[in-house]
């Protein structure tokens, strides 16, 4: 029973302090193929401990929903990363909560309550973005929930760490049905995690679809939010490792814990070197094309549920 | 849509990037490679019709100069970048400072120069610099340029929204004292960087002095 | 052929001869009724996206732009000009716009040389040209950076931002200020270090510049974004919908004439458009430049009473100034920036288009605000 | 037991003649014996009547506070609930059509008094009545071959088919959402009756549907084809219920899409590929009608507590609370986990994937394609639910107390609890894990024949650790030091807001071809105008058909009309004879 906590403990802690360093890595990366210097890679945990310290300034439109509700979708994040094989590849303390299609649906409440909460704060900006995050979610949400079943239907369980374990036989990893489903995953995370060529963290305001959602936040909340975004793109991502990308080479027992984290990030490495590709080949697609982006992923990962069905018939 | 148009993530600018390499200057640990002459310390004697006043009895006052070599040979140029002054520091933005530029009423001339320290030669995120689009994220405020009427109200505005700790800092000779063309900002700077427009070097190394590093 | 360019103060300014009276307006067809749904959505004056402070009003039912008003008298400013020498208002109309501050001055001067008897030589109307020109490619170099900030472009972005740097530099080097400040006056043009070269530039900027129209991406932003076809435009919106628009080929002032090189048009009248002209400005610039041999020595000069008007072609089009003196004292002046005209042809395009197609099509007219909010008093 | 009950409506009925809030008081009281006497029945039909039982609880309070309508509205609610009443307790066909009868008539009558309809808006209830004829002739078929009038197995489908179409209509699913959008909608029927009207008349379709569909044999062909229109009304209903414009229209067509889930659920269960997923897809069946109806009957109040009726232009008074229960009712809607809402639609995806796994050949593409459609659904749903609460609660207004919305917050609490104890609807599907720290009896699962578990859930655990890793999360980095500012809008006041249409405005560009949308000089037009156009023109073309029949034939002579009656007559008796 000891050995269980402990592992849940890693994985909780680890998922939770690890995440900003990805975002941190990818960034200096970026900047360096962009002819810079660029920030140190440590620089998300910076940014994060500065806005702990500095003071909240919230519209008078606002109430304490707008105050608080970061708190919840930081705690919905934490939730997600007991359910999901993001760190250590066994069931841990708390795994049954949700399965694979609960994870999605934690993950759009977590978003549903962003954008809600964002919207108290009554700016024309926020609204802009809140109107695009919400008539994206159409295809944002079904395309997660049907990438989450479409390894559910080779396996007959929706369970994520049984999955874990078929990817890794390379009969089903190299079917047809699986990699259109890696891809589609991968579309998706690229939309999920605003990266080029959905959305970019420029400064024009008119372009904004994420970043609207965080715009009127400031201190403790704003720190809260952005760490929650770290976080999502480490499970997202994490999830697309394990399970489809790059399954294999996970320890198992307290130690191996330890060891899953260093194994955790080589994975990680190449698949921010693969980002890292897309981000600075890319610019920024039109509004109305993102949606053709992510109905080709929708489209593909459908693709893969039917033969996944009808393949092995 | 034709699927090709974003298909195709052909390596071209990633591969360019790379082949361009790194191109950030090691200031200011070493000296500044290459200033324009006129955005630099002035020292000489002699006294001189200067149209702003900023030489009087002998003595050149960078709050008021607005480089327009009236005063020349007299008094000329040395190329001594540290010519702004830093009254208020917060060392909890050392490692992350977020700025937000404010034009109260430029040439255009302090927004090009404050642009460029996010270029490659300058490269400002080094030092954890960052330019971002709403007072609300941002840890001090930049004015630029003269106090016109269409902008207090925004400046104001601007003031409030912004969370505490915060720090001012008036860019450029308008923003200082007005130059020519009017009067400085409404709110008092805790961080003065003089220039007409003040060249990136100053800029770069003055914020770098007013986030509290140990310069 | 005689094409319209603008107001100018109290004068009609054609291109080859200027009327009492004000000049035809270019009309935007008021969208009267706002239909269920629709609302101001106000973006400016001060926001991340846009580079100076400027009021900009977007009627929309949602994403889709229905009317847009541009209100650039949030940083209107007094210069006090008048009653001054020709010396000192030369400070001032440095000062109006950085950007454009060697067009400013050397519009003015022309318009005092028209009152004036010189002995100037064609050295110093050389290293006049060659300040208009260091301009022009250092403003459609930012311009294109703009272009690509918008799209979130990183590696173009930085490496352009790399360019303008050099090139600032070299400017600062030759002149001794970035933006030709106190460099122009009356009698002579101050100069800092003759042994200036700009070869490197080209190399770099047509590598790339190759592969920034290779993106289909970047084009697809620009391409149908911001349609203006109207002969009274000017500048390079002009010359992108293929009008053979350019004061360097009308005015006498400057000896365009001497230098062997050609006005780049395109005929989509896009942003695309307007990108693929200012790019090929730049390499024409340059050819320009590498024809002229830096120096400089003073000239006499006797400027006595009357009225001028002169014009230079500045980076975003023609920008004119009216000059009357009076025993040496400036005692009216007016000035036509291009930026005003740009500002009514944004306006007048941007409408159907949808709010990501903003920051494009405004970046790519090259407005400046500072020089359209002025009044000289 | 169930006369009492009919005693109790009926008495109140009169009561609410003289005094209207005793009357309402007392259909409260009657409500809640409705409820105890659902529990006491205990089988799946007594599931609904739970349901309907809690409706009319909390509609009835809401209408104390919220009936300013004058004398008529009291009367005419209570006997429509005591006409559902009817309709769910019946035993014998007659019974069901009395009660489906006093269901609608008063409904109608309620929208009809409060606001002059123009014609067309009448005429579409006519089309209502449409699954009158259609469940009548059911009925009639069915007593032919059991020839008799109760409820009992049968042995042919046909009345099945003919009865579960005729539902439909009622339910409003996707041909035939004008009849059922239209009168909330155009007739801006008060909150009250529109959210009885929305949550248990189609409740009492779908226990229709659910009543025969368990006497009759399978016919899994019937199940592949509700399945099919089910996720078809899903989607285009939550699409035009994100872009619809008026408050208790968005609300009606969100009912459709609830329905079309319901639907997809009976094709499920009709489908039948094992024992185990059929029972869960009943329990499936449960879930969404007990999330609907509360959750709408909630949402519908908070339309109630707004002015106006144009989601761009209401005027709104807003609170802590109200928001807060707003945001539960609303992310109940959506599909989103803690509460039922999100328990529903997962349990609904897991029977239809799981179906797909057991069948694993071409058919079962079709349960492919309305989960991955039921999930772009739950897209929009999401999406409506967030601009509806957003322009009626949260974005802007003037804050203010009032009681109506103590109500709404008090439903939207009873929402999350629901969530937690959805357990008892999975009754034998509860599974725990000790070893993993989750005790026996915590988790609902899902499995597609004994033993073999699809997907496991624990709404309770999830709400917990969710609350627990909050104040966590509030202990250790502390509350944060709040000061008021205004609204940071580019440094000027802020003038104009973002409208509830520019909100929904770009899937109207996006999907421009799906939704046919035009922009002329002043306006937008979308498709749903033009789905209203081409069933106005229907409805023109039947009314001048019937007049000039009228005038040539009604020429108010009693002789006639006896003649048309007799025609009439033989008609029927010879269908019945023939089928």
């Amino acid at each position: 029973m000891i050995s269980v906590f402990l592992e849940t403990i890693i994985q909780a802690i680890g998922v939770i302090l690890v995440s900003p360093l990805y975002s941190g890595i990818l960034d200096k990366w970026k900047a360096n193929v962009a002819s810079r210097k660029g920030q140190s890679i440590f620089q998300p945990y910076f940014d994060i401990f500065k806005l702990l310290k500095k003071e909240t300034t919230v519209s008078s439109n606002a109430s304490s929903i707008f105050i608080y509700t970061p708190y919840v979708v930081f705690s919905t994040y934490i939730v997600i990363s007991l359910v999901i094989p993001v760190v250590y590849p066994e069931p841990i303390l708390l795994t049954p909560t949700v399965d694979f299609l609960g994870g999605a649906l934690l993950f759009s409440l977590a978003g549903f309550l962003k954008i809600i909460e964002a919207m108290e704060s009554g700016s024309n900006f926020v609204a802009l973005g809140s109107a695009r995050a919400a008539s994206f979610s159409f295809l944002g949400e079904s395309t997660l929930i049907t990438v989450f079943f479409a390894v559910a239907l080779i396996t007959g369980t929706n369970n994520p760490y049984i999955e874990h374990e078929f990817a890794q036989i390379p009969q089903y990893y190299l079917a047809l049905d699986h990699i259109l489903a890696t891809v589609a995953f991968f579309m998706l995370w690229l939309f999920e995690t605003g990266k080029l060529p959905v959305e970019s963290s420029g400064l024009a305001e008119l372009g904004m679809i994420d970043d609207a959602l965080i715009y009127e936040h400031s201190g403790k909340p704003l720190a809260l939010l952005k760490w929650g975004g770290y976080m999502k793109q480490y499970l997202l991502g994490s999830v697309l490792l394990n399970v489809f990308l790059l399954p294999w080479g996970m320890q198992l027992g307290v130690l191996g814990a330890m060891e899953d984290i260093g194994i955790m990030f080589i994975k990680w490495l190449f698949l921010l070197f693969i980002a890292l590709v897309i981000d600075t080949s890319l610019a920024k697609l039109r509004l109305f094309k993102v949606q053709d982006f992510l109905a080709v992923a929708f489209v593909l990962s459908i693709t893969s549920l039917l033969l996944s069905v009808i393949q092995n018939a | 849509m034709d699927i090709g148009s974003w298909g195709e993530i052909y390596m071209n600018w990633f591969l360019k990037g790379l082949k361009k390499g790194i191109k950030t200057e090691k200031f200011p640990k070493t000296n500044p490679i290459d200033i324009a002459p006129w955005s630099t310390e002035l020292n000489g004697s002699g006294n001189v019709n200067c149209p702003t006043k900023a030489i009087d009895n002998e003595s050149w006052n960078s709050e008021r100069c607005i480089y327009c070599r009236r005063c020349y040979p007299l008094y000329s140029p040395t190329g001594n970048i540290d010519i702004f002054k830093v009254n208020k520091k917060n060392n909890i933005f050392r490692r992350s400072f977020y700025v937000y530029p404010i034009d109260i009423g430029t040439c255009g001339g302090c927004n090009l120069e404050l642009k460029l320290i996010s270029s490659p030669q300058y490269d400002m995120t080094r030092f954890g610099i960052f330019f971002t689009n709403t007072p609300r994220h941002a840890d001090a405020l930049i004015i630029m340029g003269i106090m016109t009427e269409g902008m207090k109200e925004p400046l104001l505005n601007a003031y409030e929204a912004m969370p505490e700790p915060k720090l001012i800092i008036a860019l450029g000779v308008c923003a200082i004292s007005g130059g020519i063309l009017g009067t400085g900002s409404q709110i008092k700077p805790d961080v003065i960087i003089p220039g007409c427009p003040p060249n990136p070097y100053t800029i770069l190394k003055a914020l770098i002095e007013a986030k509290g590093d140990k310069e | 052929m005689r094409r319209l360019i603008g107001q100018l103060g109290k004068f009609c300014l054609y291109s080859d001869t200027y009327f009492e009276g004000t000049c035809p307006h270019i009309e935007n067809e008021e969208i009267a009724n706002s239909p269920y749904g629709a609302f101001n959505f106000t973006y400016g004056p001060s926001a991340g996206g846009l580079f100076e402070s400027v009021g900009i009003d977007i009627n929309t039912f949602g994403e889709y732009i229905r009317n847009i008003k541009v209100n650039p008298n949030y940083k209107k400013r007094e210069i006090r000009i008048l009653d001054k020498s020709i010396e000192d208002a030369i400070l001032y109309i440095e000062r109006i716009n950085a950007a454009f501050s060697a067009s400013h001055v050397i519009s003015f001067l022309s318009a005092i040389d028209k009152i004036s008897e010189s002995d100037i030589d064609s050295d110093v109307l050389n290293l006049r040209i060659l300040q208009i020109e260091m301009e022009r490619i250092r403003n459609n170099l930012f311009v294109i950076e703009r272009l690509a900030e918008s799209a979130g472009f990183q590696v173009p972005l930085y490496q352009l931002q790399y360019l303008i740097e050099n090139v600032n530099r070299k400017i600062g080097k030759l002149f001794g200020h970035r933006y030709f400040f106190g460099v122009n006056s009356v009698r002579k043009i101050n100069i800092n270090d003759p042994k200036v070269d700009f070869t490197g530039i080209e190399r770099e900027f047509k590598t790339i510049y190759e592969d920034i129209i290779e993106n289909r991406i970047f084009i697809d932003r620009l391409q149908g974004n911001g349609i203006i076809k109207d002969e009274r435009s000017i500048g390079p919106a002009a010359r992108a919908a293929g009008f053979y628009y350019d004061a360097r080929i009308e005015d006498e002032f400057l000896p365009y004439k001497d230098f062997d090189f050609k006005i780049s048009t395109y005929n989509s009248a896009d942003a695309f458009g307007r990108l693929i002209v200012r790019s090929e400005e730049i390499f024409e610039s340059l050819r320009i430049i590498s024809q002229i041999k830096v120096k400089s020595k003073e000239y006499k000069i006797k400027v006595n009473d009357g009225e001028g008007i002169g014009r230079v072609e500045s980076p975003s089009g023609d920008s004119a100034y009216f000059v009357k003196v009076n025993n040496g004292k400036v005692v009216n002046i007016d000035l036509l920036s291009p930026s005003s005209i740009n500002i009514e042809l944004f306006s007048k395009s941007m409408v159907k288009n949808i709010f990501t197609d903003f920051p494009f099509n405004w970046e790519s007219f090259g407005i400046w605000i500072s020089e359209v909010g002025v009044r000289f008093i | 037991m169930i006369y009492f009950i009919y005693l109790l409506f009926i008495l109140s009925i009169f009561l609410s003649i003289f005094e209207k809030k005793i009357g309402y008081a007392l259909s409260a009281i009657t409500s809640i014996i409705f409820v105890y006497y659902g529990i006491t029945i205990g089988n799946i039909y007594g599931y609904f009547f739970i349901i309907s039982g809690l409706v009319w609880l909390f509609s009835s309070i809401f209408s104390i506070f919220y009936d300013t309508y004058g004398r008529w509205l009291s009367p005419l609610f209570i006997t429509s609930i005591l006409g559902m009443a009817i309709a769910l307790t019946a035993r014998t066909y007659i019974e069901f059509l009395a009660g489906w009868e006093i269901m609608t008539i008063p409904a109608y009558a309620i929208i009809g008094l409060n606001r002059k309809l123009d014609s067309p808006a009448f005429i579409f209830m006519g089309f209502g009545e449409l699954s009158t004829i259609l469940i009548f002739a059911g009925f009639i078929y069915a007593y032919t071959t059991s020839n008799s009038f109760y409820f009992t197995a049968l042995d042919t489908y046909i009345p099945l088919i003919v009865v579960t179409f005729g539902f439909m209509i009622k339910m409003g699913i996707f041909p035939f959402l004008v009849t059922e959008w239209l009168p909330i909608a155009h007739g801006n029927s008060p909150a009250n009756a529109s959210a009885i009207l929305s949550a248990t008349m189609t409740l009492v379709a779908a226990y229709g549907i659910v009543k025969m569909m368990l006497l009759s044999p399978d016919i899994p062909i019937l199940g592949y084809i509700l399945m099919g229109i089910g996720g078809f009304s899903i989607f285009f209903s939550a699409l035009y219920a994100y872009i619809s414009e008026h408050v208790k229209g968005l609300l009606a067509f969100s009912t459709i899409e609830n329905n079309g889930a319901i639907l997809s659920a009976i094709g499920v269960y009709m489908t039948y590929p094992t024992k185990t997923i059929a029972e869960f897809a009943l329990d499936v069946i449960v879930t969404f009608a007990f999330a609907h109806s509360i959750a709408k009957t909630g949402l519908f109040m908070i339309s109630g507590t707004v002015e106006g009726e144009a989601l761009s232009k209401l005027k709104i008074i807003r609170n802590k609370l109200g928001e807060i229960g707003g945001i539960l009712l609303a992310s109940s809607m959506s599909g989103l986990l803690p509460n039922i809402g999100g328990v529903a639609t997962w349990s609904l995806l897991e029977s239809l994937f799981m179906e797909a796994y057991i069948l694993h050949s071409t058919l079962s593409s079709i349960s492919i394609i309305t989960g991955s459609v039921i999930a772009m659904g739950e897209g929009f749903a999401s999406a409506a639910m967030i601009k509806f609460i957003s322009y009626t609660q949260v974005f802007k207004g003037i804050t203010g107390k009032s009681a109506k919305i103590t109500i709404f917050s008090i439903i939207g609490f009873v929402i999350l609890i629901l969530g937690s104890l959805s357990y008892l609807l999975f009754r034998n599907f509860i599974y725990g894990v000790p070893s993993l720290g989750i005790p026996n009896g915590f988790i609902i699962i899902s499995e597609y024949s004994s033993g073999k578990i699809f997907g496991d859930i624990s709404p309770f655990y999830v709400l917990i650790l969710i609350v627990v890793f909050s104040l966590l999360t509030l202990g250790i980095f502390g509350k944060p030091k709040v000061r008021k500012t205004n609204t940071w809008n580019n440094g000027i006041k802020p003038r104009e807001e973002y409208t509830a249409f520019a909100f929904a405005n770009n899937i109207r560009l996006m999907l421009s071809k799906l939704l046919r949308t035009e922009i002329k000089g002043d306006s937008l037009e979308t498709s749903t105008n033009i789905f209203w156009k081409v069933m106005y023109y229907i409805a023109k073309k039947y009314v001048s058909f019937s007049r000039r029949l009228a005038r040539s034939y009604m020429n108010s002579s009693i002789s006639w009309y006896i003649i048309y009656m007799i025609l009439a007559f033989i008609l029927i008796t010879i269908l019945v004879v023939i089928l």
